[in-house]
């Protein structure tokens, strides 16, 4: 009898206390200890696949005694782009990551960080959040300073700061739940939940804590220098993972505990955060000097597209046409999570190959890393939305839905969020083209390149192709 | 009686926000980190009369002690470095 | 009744009195402190939260808080650890 | 920050604070919903201890406290990843020394003490983890460099310790039958005094590295100190 | 799945995977990469082979995926399909002959093969999508793969004119992409139907439906150069010339035309579009367009240019059949997505034979050129004769259809704007053979390429444009045979109008 939502959790924990523990063996057992994880996590998602949504009792006390795990379609889901993206990053960081005090850091606190991301994803009770948000968020910072440089040290300490001022408010509102309902777990206060000034004084804390952590604009400000700084590996899984858990989280709240008492304004205002976040990033995306940078600001305009879910969500009733509009928000999370781990990654191998990212000075890379350059292509396709990315029938979804609705105003935003996302692509694209000589091999460094290549190729092509399974996994009608 | 344990109450809550607020206002690094020792260690005891012992005993131990050692290190450090004359740059770092 | 919300409210004020000082203060240890006492406000309502009801109090808040206090100094630990960092590269200039 | 940004902050955090004592005074007068401390209290036989709070932590909410001692742990690990430790401070004068030569003892056995009564009264693996980690503290600030930790593989393996025995805890209830961190009533007692005990040295172990500040040196470059 | 199913998936898939093999061949292995290419547009044609005679006779080739619930990719083969397949597999084959010929000893070789075939496979994916998503999959998908081909000699002209490109078909495709959405909400999938899908909405719609042909037709007019959607042709003509055959002749500014159709007949339907007055607008865009880019291309020097400009105008005849409501009208639009193709593709291999062999970029630089290169130039004449309208060539064949169709139609203007057009493609086309066949050669070429062989240049460049010229005149010659582009046209335009 296997309980297959506590080894998600606690297999990572195990490989980062064997990591810790033997510091010799890093390199082995970090590759074995990644496999190992990605496999338990898949198995989630295979299960959930077959016989739907799980819940386990850590303690066997059950809810509202106990705590539970749990893991229905839109967690299985994360759970295995989380696994599937961490394992690929594992990969690349065996290259990356050769010499020997960097590894040495390296690979505990990345264990430690996918264990908190797994945890997060399959936890059922407020409080628990609050201890997952605080391991994710600790790990993330320690990760996100490893280069050492100051830039680095200094933005993450602001992450770090900014990331415990927003749990210390999310707990707030736990707290306020928990004084008028008396229970943490999700399910049970969602359905004691009346409307009334504590639920949404707990709503507004809650949101706004997460939003923090999520870098929802204008809460935003601390993302771009933590995420460009970070090395390369880490800037992939706090772009594509770390910040899409407090998104998730919002998710989670607003469907399962506020479902009840959210309005249409506070929806709306969502919305309107996130119009201003694909301006704002987009706009700074295309403006900004660094590779990373850019990578960064376009993480900020991708939560910003799943931010304007929330109003469409809101105005649509129960039924298929809300299940689209959710599988597709998870669908654009997702892909944008492999589009973006992509980039990064390939970001990384084109500062180490130049010795820096300055986009300006990027000309012949297409000659010099065509498997990375394409790498960057491929991601770009899944920011811009184009065709057959996974976010491109989103897209398609949430503009289907903002006309259904009746709420035009948004096509507008998206409309030009992909000009200017096709605009700083190419900025960068069109920088890597020159009359430089021609390359012998498409493959340069296959430990590093592949897998960044393999994350783009499952954003642009995989999941826009296979995206129907997404519906099947959450459980929503009958596919055609 | 009630009167008398509200009173009780009333002055042992002032105190706690008073010594809050010192430890948030002092501009002097060591002795913010003194007054939230202070804090946190009044704190236990407003916890002890909670009927929270087991709780007033973590933080006495681990907010009010270990952080508070923590916290005076750091102050120590800093303090050290205002004597140098390097707590210009102290600051920008950590400007949002 | 009157006292719970004492407690409590004295829990709210020092939460906000935390975000006052965080926000309007720049130094490291300064935003430490103010963090802290942000947390010691919410534990503070859960403690008063806890008293509510019949004797003896609910142990559930209480262990929360516990484990909160943990972590809250190991957030404190390494937030100072990195301005450490900061201060000493600063010194080797 | 400017003068008049600081007082539109204060005043909308006054605002702030008024709109929530008035929910919280809202949340007080709604009847009280369903609490947990009668849950809580009923199944503390069932739970192998009898202190409540210990009950929460090592039983009920047992997974939470894994968690936990991760954060813990994450902490150590992003301080060590900063680098090495700065110089310990001058050795100590004489009186401090030989008062830590006699505290320090007495804490630990104070730790032993106050872990072994957590089962039920006041106390348990954090306080008597922190009373350890504070005879690090005190012996660190009396000159010793590593607070009196041992060697880095050490230290290394003593962290990880307390967070492995109650994750095997939690596993091996799991492949016995009962379900992940769930104790056999006959072994409860027993199982939470194991986890408990290697979680108390590893708190140990960690708060005082965490405070030693950075990556243990190795002995040859402890004279270092300037 | 049976072979039915597979056929369409399997059009497409043939340039796709020789595309994602070619980026991995390494550099230097020329002849890898040559069978890679060759063999995958060899088995294309067979495969097309096959859908001809099938659609022929009536065979349903059909392949659905479903992307997400109510959205699906649907791969169908009907008779427009078939032909705009056939005419992009076979020309894809003459030009990857071109290419190879064409870029020998130049860099990147790899690359540029491996972006050339997912054009393709873009293109063959637009002609064989069977409802409105499908298209505009394959439509952006067009946009990607051009890109790099566009930019590929890497010079800063290059980067600049595939970034104008890019501006262009970006924000058409955008502008596309929003219609197809909304029409999608009003009505579902919208698929590719004979006759069209809409022409039983209610009266209450039909503002939204003129709204939608708007930016519909806006999206596919940046791509086949409508005006004032056209800016960006002229810019790209930077890239090598395959790629300009091809984003002229084969898979651009086709896609953009095919769209149109595509829209006009199997999504409106012609009766009903003409009834929302949109065929005017569109036959008033199309005609502007026909003669602007016969006036700018009377005025360019540069030989590409010219041809560039060119090409706006004959594009528009595609799209001025279609504004023309009765089947014969719809024949000379639909034949000359073909016929436009073979002449515009020959036009320009022999350009780029004149830069490769003997430098020559400019019209003033073509005197004798005739006698230097006389295949080559015969091949042009060819071509340019064709597109002035002269029998028994292929575009005589069109104007004809065209102008007849307009008389059917009563659309007497339409007469007008066909016998101003023709005057100026004589007076930038006649100019030309004039300097080429009857002016004296100078003494030395700009930057002749000295080689050695039987032929006046490679065989590679000499051939592709000999087999193209001369399927010209086969296209105007034998248009009454079964399987020529007319007939098929004649085949599509029954269907169409339900005759």
């Amino acid at each position: 009898m296997l309980d297959s939502l506590a080894l998600a959790v606690t297999v990572p924990l195990l490989a980062a206390l064997l990591v810790t523990a033997l510091p010799g063996r890093v390199q082995t057992l970090g590759v074995i200890g990644a496999i190992a994880t990605a496999l338990v996590s898949l198995r989630v998602t295979v299960q959930v696949w077959q016989h739907g949504s799980l819940r386990s009792d850590p303690g066997g006390w059950g809810a509202p005694l106990g705590l539970a795990l749990q893991a229905d379609g839109l967690s299985a889901a994360l759970l295995a782009m989380a696994a599937l993206v961490a394992l690929a990053i594992s990969v690349y960081a065996t290259g990356y990551f050769r010499e020997g005090e960097r590894r040495l850091h390296f690979w505990p606190l990345w264990f430690l960080l996918w264990s908190a991301l797994n945890a997060l994803l399959l936890a059922a009770d407020l409080f628990n959040l609050y201890v997952t948000l605080e391991l994710l968020g600790l790990t993330a910072v320690a990760l996100g300073a490893l280069t050492g440089q100051r830039e680095a040290v200094a933005a993450n300490l602001r992450y770090l700061l900014v990331g415990l001022l927003g749990s210390m408010t999310y707990l707030l509102g736990v707290v306020l739940l928990y004084a008028a309902y008396g229970t943490l777990d999700i399910g049970l206060t969602g359905a004691a939940i009346r409307p009334g000034p504590v639920a949404s004084a707990a709503l507004v804390l809650m949101t706004g804590g997460l939003a923090l952590k999520a870098a929802i604009f204008p809460l935003h400000f601390w993302l771009p220098p933590a995420h460009a700084n970070a090395p390369a590996p880490v800037s992939a899984v706090l772009s594509a993972l770390v910040v899409k858990a407090a998104f998730y989280l919002i998710l989670r709240l607003w469907l399962d505990v506020f479902g009840a008492i959210v309005t249409p304004a506070a929806a709306g205002l969502l919305g309107l955060l996130g119009a201003a976040a694909v301006i704002w990033g987009s706009w700074r995306a295309l403006r900004a000097e660094r590779l990373k940078l850019l990578a960064a600001y376009s993480t900020l305009a991708q939560i910003g597209y799943l931010c304007l879910f929330f109003p469409l969500l809101q105005a649509t009733p129960e039924g298929p046409a809300r299940d689209d509009l959710l599988a597709a928000l998870v669908l654009m999370a997702i892909s944008h999570g492999f589009a973006k781990a992509g980039l990064f990654l390939a970001a990384g191998l084109v500062q180490h190959s130049a010795g820096h990212d300055r986009i300006d000075e990027l000309g012949g890379t297409a000659q010099h890393l065509p498997a990375t350059t394409f790498t960057i292509a491929l991601a770009g396709t899944t920011l811009i939305g184009l065709p057959p990315s996974g976010s491109f029938i989103g897209k398609w979804i949430l503009m289907t839905g903002a006309i259904a609705t009746g709420q035009w105003w948004w096509i507008l935003v998206i409309l030009i969020g992909t000009l200017l996302a096709a605009a700083y692509v190419f900025r960068v694209l069109s920088r890597a083209f020159n009359e430089a000589p021609t390359p012998r091999r498409f493959v340069t460094q296959a430990s590093t390149e592949v897998p960044a290549l393999l994350l783009a190729l499952t954003s642009a092509v995989v999941l826009g192709l296979g995206a129907q399974l997404l519906w099947r996994l959450m459980g929503f009608g009958v596919v055609a | 009686m009630t009167l008398l344990l509200f009173l009780f109450d009333l002055v042992l809550l002032s105190t706690l926000l008073v010594l809050a607020i010192a430890a948030l206002t002092s501009p002097e690094p060591r002795r913010a980190v003194m007054f939230f020792i202070a804090f946190g260690l009044w704190l236990a005891l407003v916890w002890a009369r909670l009927g929270a012992p087991d709780v007033a005993l973590a933080e006495a131990a681990i907010g009010a002690g270990l952080g508070g050692a923590l916290m005076l290190a750091a102050a120590r450090r800093a303090a050290r470095r205002q004597r140098e004359g390097k707590a210009d740059q102290d600051d920008d770092q950590k400007s949002s | 009744m009157t006292a719970h919300l004492l407690y409590g409210g004295a829990g709210i004020l020092l939460f906000v009195l935390g975000v006052w000082s965080f926000l309007v203060h720049e130094a490291l240890l300064r935003k430490v402190i103010a963090l802290n006492v942000m947390g010691s406000g919410v534990f503070h309502l859960l403690i008063a939260i806890a008293e509510r009801g019949s004797l003896p109090p609910d142990p559930v808040p209480h262990a929360l808080v516990l484990t909160g206090i943990v972590v809250a100094v190991s957030a404190t630990a390494l937030a100072l650890a990195m301005g450490r960092r900061l201060e000493d590269e600063d010194d080797a200039r | 920050m400017n003068r008049p940004a600081k007082l539109m902050i204060g005043l909308l955090l006054c605002l702030f604070a008024l709109v929530l004592l008035w929910v919280f005074h809202v949340a007080l007068t709604q009847p009280p919903g369903a609490r947990l401390a009668d849950l809580a209290l009923a199944s503390l036989p069932l739970s192998g201890v009898t202190n409540p709070v210990t009950a929460v932590l090592v039983n009920y909410r047992a997974y939470d406290t894994l968690l936990e001692l991760a954060v813990l742990l994450a902490a150590l690990l992003g301080i060590w990843s900063l680098g090495a430790a700065t110089p310990g401070f001058q050795p100590a004068g004489s009186a401090l020394a030989a008062m830590v030569s006699w505290v320090v003892p007495l804490l630990i056995l104070t730790g032993g003490y106050l872990l072994w009564v957590g089962g039920y009264a006041p106390g348990g693996a954090f306080q008597a983890g922190a009373l350890l980690g504070a005879a690090g503290v005190l012996l660190r600030l009396a000159g010793d460099e590593r607070a009196g930790l041992p060697s880095e593989r050490a230290q290394r393996r003593l962290a990880v310790a307390g967070i492995a025995v109650f994750a095997l805890v939690g596993l091996g209830t799991m492949v016995a039958g009962t379900g992940f961190l769930t104790y056999p009533q006959r072994w409860s007692k027993w199982l939470i005094l194991l986890a408990e005990t290697a979680a108390t040295v590893s708190i140990g172990v960690i708060l005082a590295a965490a405070y030693a500040g950075g990556k243990p040196r190795s002995r040859a470059s402890d004279g270092a100190t300037p | 799945m049976n072979f039915d199913t597979l056929l369409p998936v399997g059009i497409v898939l043939t340039s796709l995977l020789a595309g994602g093999f070619i980026f991995l061949v390494k550099e230097e292995s020329h002849v890898l990469r040559g069978v890679l290419n060759l063999s995958g547009a060899i088995v294309k044609l067979l495969l097309v082979g096959v859908m001809i005679w099938g659609v022929y006779h009536g065979h349903v080739y059909e392949a659905r995926w479903t992307l997400a619930p109510g959205l699906e990719l649907v791969l169908q083969a009907d008779a427009l399909s078939v032909l705009f397949v056939t005419l992009s597999s076979v020309l894809w084959l003459v030009t990857t002959i071109y290419a190879i010929g064409y870029l020998e000893d130049s860099p990147n070789r790899s690359r540029f093969f491996g972006f050339f075939s997912l054009c393709v496979s873009a293109t063959v994916g637009i002609a064989l999508a069977g409802n409105l998503l499908s298209f505009v999959i394959f439509y952006e998908l067009l946009t990607l793969a051009t890109y790099p081909l566009v930019a590929h000699r890497g010079t800063a002209e290059a980067t600049r004119g595939a970034k104008i490109y890019l501006a262009y078909t970006m924000g058409g495709g955008v502008l596309l992409l929003i219609g197809a959405i909304w029409l999608h909400v009003l009505t579902g999938p919208v698929d590719f139907v004979q006759g069209g899908v809409l022409s039983g909405s209610a009266p209450a719609l039909e503002g939204q439906l003129i709204a939608i042909f708007v930016l519909l037709l806006a999206g596919l007019g940046v791509k086949s150069a409508l005006i004032p959607l056209h800016g960006w042709l002229p810019q790209s003509m930077v890239a090598p010339a395959p790629v300009s055959a091809l984003l002229h002749a084969v898979a651009v500014v086709k896609a953009g035309a095919f769209g149109i159709l595509r829209v006009v007949y199997d999504v409106y339907g012609v009766a009903y579009a003409s009834s929302l007055g949109l065929l005017t607008l569109l036959g008033i865009l199309a005609s502007t367009t026909i003669l602007y880019g016969s006036i700018k291309a009377l005025s360019q020097d540069g030989l590409k240019k010219r041809l560039a400009y060119s090409t706006v105008s004959q594009v528009s005849y595609i799209a001025l059949g279609a504004s023309i409501l009765g089947p014969i009208a719809t024949v000379g639009g639909m034949v000359h997505l073909v016929h436009q193709g073979i002449m515009k593709i020959t036009l320009f291999f022999c350009a780029g034979n004149y830069a490769e062999t003997l430098g020559i970029h400019h019209v003033s630089q073509m005197d004798g050129v005739g006698r230097r290169m006389p295949w080559t130039t015969l091949a042009f004449s060819v071509g340019a004769l064709g597109m002035i309208g002269i029998p028994p060539i292929a575009g005589f064949v069109t104007k004809w259809y065209l102008g007849l169709g307009a008389v059917e139609a009563n659309a007497h203007w339409v007469l007008l704007i066909l016998a101003a057009s023709s005057l100026l493609n004589a007076g930038y086309f006649l100019p030309i053979l004039y300097r080429a066949w009857f002016r004296p050669p100078p003494e030395v070429w700009p930057a002749e390429h000295l080689h050695a062989g039987r032929f006046e240049t490679q065989g590679t460049l000499l051939w592709p444009p000999v087999i193209t010229a001369a399927l010209c005149l086969i296209a105007g010659l034998f248009a009454a045979a079964p399987f020529s582009p007319l007939e098929w046209a004649q085949l599509i335009a029954r269907r169409e109008h339900g005759l």
